[in-house]
This record gives C-alpha cells, structure tokens and sequence, in this order.
C-alpha cells in the first residue's frame, strides 16, 4: 500500500481537521494521528512592541525539495502510514497558523516522533525567513541555537 | 550562473536574483561570497559576517567550502526561521 | 492567568477540530498546538478473524481522578498553556476514534513532550481496558510490555 | 467494605461489586486477595495468578502491600488497556 504524502505551501489558511481525517480515509492500519499547528503568537514584548505580524519569505523549488526530502527520510526511519506537511507563506496575523505536520501510525511511538523530527527539520532546514512587524518597525527573526540542538538529535551517531 | 538573494541578504543586496559570471579562481560558495563582497557596498553590507550566511548549491544545502564548478543556481540567505 | 483544563469521558465520538480550535481561543500566547488521537484499528488478523468492534470498559471516578492526577504532573513539568483529554467508553468500531490528548505551549517541545506523557500514562495507569470482538468471539486485550517502559520513560531518576 | 471488580476479574467473579467484612486478620491488599480467593470457585478462578491483578483504594492505585485499614472502596482488574 503506498504512503500518501502530502506537501503543500500556501498563502491561505489550512483545515487541520480535514487533513487529520485524510489519515483515516480507506485505511484499517492507522491506530494513532499526532497533529502539530504552529501558531502566530503576539504575546512577547520588546523595545519594538508586541508582534503585530510576522511575513514568511520562502525560496519557491527549494523549499518543496527540502520538505520533501526529509518527510522521506521520516517514512525510512519510522513505519508510518500517512504524512502531510502544509507551510504557509506571506503575512501572518497572530492567532494564525503558520504551519502544520500531520503524521499517521499503526502505533503512537512512530507518530509522535515523525512528527517531531519533520518539526525540528522544518525549524533549521526549510528555507523559510520569518519577519515580524511591531510598532517600532520590522526585523527579522533570528535563528534560535535551541533549534540547532533540537535538529542534532535526529543525527545517527 | 544565477544567483538568488533571500530575507535581510536580498534587502542588503537589494535585488532577489541575478546572472553573474565569475572568473575561474572563484571555486568555492565561499570564493563567490568573497567575490560578490568586492562588487559594491551593498554586497559588503550583506556579506559583513560570511559565517552566518548559508547557501544552497541548486535547491540543495551546501557548505561553504562546496565547489561552484556546475551549478546552475546559486542562493544566499541567513539561517532558516520557519516551522 | 489560569490554564484551561478538559477531560473527558463519553460514550460519543469527539471532534478534533473544536478542541484543538479551542487552544487559542482569547490566548496571544500559543505557538504550538499537538493532537494525539488513538483510532480503533482492524488490520491484524488473529486466529479468530479481523476485530469487529472494541468494548471498552472504564472505573467511573477513578478514571476522571486519575487522568486529572497526570495532568496536573504534566502541567508541573511542562510550561503547557492547555491540556484536553478526552476516553471514550463503550462499543467502539472500526476507524473510530477512541482517545483524543491536545496539549498546547509557546514552544513545540512542551506541547510535545506534555502529550506523549500523558499518553504514556493513559496506556498504562488510566483504569480502562479493551475487550476485542472478533468473529471467533470477544476478548479482552492483553497489556503491553513496551507500554509499561514507554511510561518508565518519564520517571525522574 | 466496598468491593469493586473490572474487566475479566468482573467477569469471573460473576458481580461488578460487593460489600464485605473480611476479618481483622486480612491487613493488606494481597491477605484481602487470598481471603477472597476461599470464598468460592469463580473467585478462585479470578484471582488464581495474583501477581497480575491491580488493586486501587478509594480511587488510587496501590501495591498489594499497602495495609486496607480505613479503605472504603477498594478495586481489583487486570493491567489497564485504555489509550
């Protein structure tokens, strides 16, 4: 049975329940759907105010490669039965979802941790630029060393 | 080859892409970046701290001592923010 | 401000989407949204057919007291900003969903991390227990070994 | 006391509760076991491996060392299987 995969970057919004129910769809192996939404948040304060919006920049070709390639690389390492990843691009108010990873298994382990590797690899490989709007201005989102460290830990040693 | 510009390096640089020809000596991502420093303030500007800059070989990451000899399509851009 | 909690028991199906939706309702300080949920499955023949349908048995009272137990050390743990669990009892067929774990936090790896505990912990320690229906007949499912060291997992050494 | 059973200990008991008065010699969660298991046939068969049986007082799980002094409600069922 092949592994449906779903890649999707888009302006507009995404239906969670809709792509969590896709997992169910026709199959009797899927025993556990981990879903992760990562949302726009407005509640951390700097000198520039509170984040009114943030923009994704994204490198159109790469972006769907790199995605791509690592959602390959979830499907060798853990039986899953079903993977969408969708990114949303352009401007963000807070509240909004930015992005989304669904993954589908016969057993939770191999859910659950698809889903957090496909996240620790969108977060420091996936060719997206956040840029957030405050009263004070725009700037771009620095990179988090917290990322870097959560990524290594997929590395076989 | 083409050289495409991402985020605050293509805000510095001032433009999101472009055809450039290097001379041979310009093997490594790392040579272009220092070659694209010469040509103007505003690659200096984008270019002022080379280790931070990351690049993609076409629409693969690549390090900066990856050879450019081949590519098509050359991208500057800082460390990735998305998720 | 205080963190909204839901658990549930019921014999009736849930819906995904109003309580993931349900996370950031009012809330500037959510970022990450996961979703766990367990789906009865009917791919693994046994000598006595294909499941049918599962019958699943809980302890009122405790169930409730228990779950709330785990999420409380779940929110001791975690910076979670929402948790919402939800069991269903009674028949339960095929492709239906069966248990529904949402925890939400500013950062992924709290949201993560609180539900895969709390599902550990439901295997293991929740008072419920699954009878199978199959065409030889009923049964009632044997617990896992790996569930008991998935929970060990989050034992503080 | 209350006693409570669940699952396949439910069913071979053959009644989901029941009160008992156990006399002061049964101390712990494992003597109420063995004093129950003399009771008859179909509670013989319930508990005949007592190793596997969980017991919960007043709603919390305990060993089957744990003393029933004082318990209200106490609970016996197989490993638990929800999730």
């Amino acid at each position: 049975m092949t592994i449906p995969v779903t890649i999707r970057l888009q302006e507009v919004d995404f239906d969670v329940a809709r792509e969590i129910a896709a997992m169910t769809r026709g199959r009797k192996d899927v025993g556990a759907v981990v879903s992760f939404s990562g949302i726009c948040r407005s509640d951390e304060m700097d000198e520039g105010g509170a984040i009114a919006a943030l923009t994704l920049e994204h490198y159109p070709g790469m972006a769907e490669a790199e995605i791509a390639r690592h959602v390959d690389e979830a499907l060798a390492r853990w039986p899953l039965t079903g993977v969408t990843v969708i990114h949303r691009f352009g401007r963000i108010v807070p509240g909004e979802n930015i992005v989304l990873v669904v993954t589908a298994s016969s057993h939770r382990e191999a859910a659950f941790q698809g889903a957090e590797f496909l996240m620790d690899y969108l977060k420091t490989r996936a060719p997206f630029w956040k840029r957030e709007e405050r009263d004070a201005g725009n700037r771009w989102v620095e990179a988090h060393d917290r990322d870097d460290s959560a990524a290594a830990r997929w590395t076989k040693s | 080859m083409k050289v495409l510009y991402f985020a605050w390096v293509r805000e510095r640089v001032g433009k999101t892409e472009e055809t450039v020809e290097p001379p041979s000596t310009v093997a490594t991502v790392s040579d272009l970046i220092a070659w694209l420093s010469q040509r103007g303030e505003e690659y200096a500007h984008a270019f002022d701290r080379p280790s931070v800059i990351r690049a993609a070989i076409d629409r693969m990451h690549v390090k900066q001592d990856t050879a450019i000899a081949g590519a098509r399509e050359i991208a500057f851009f800082p460390p990735m923010t998305g998720g």
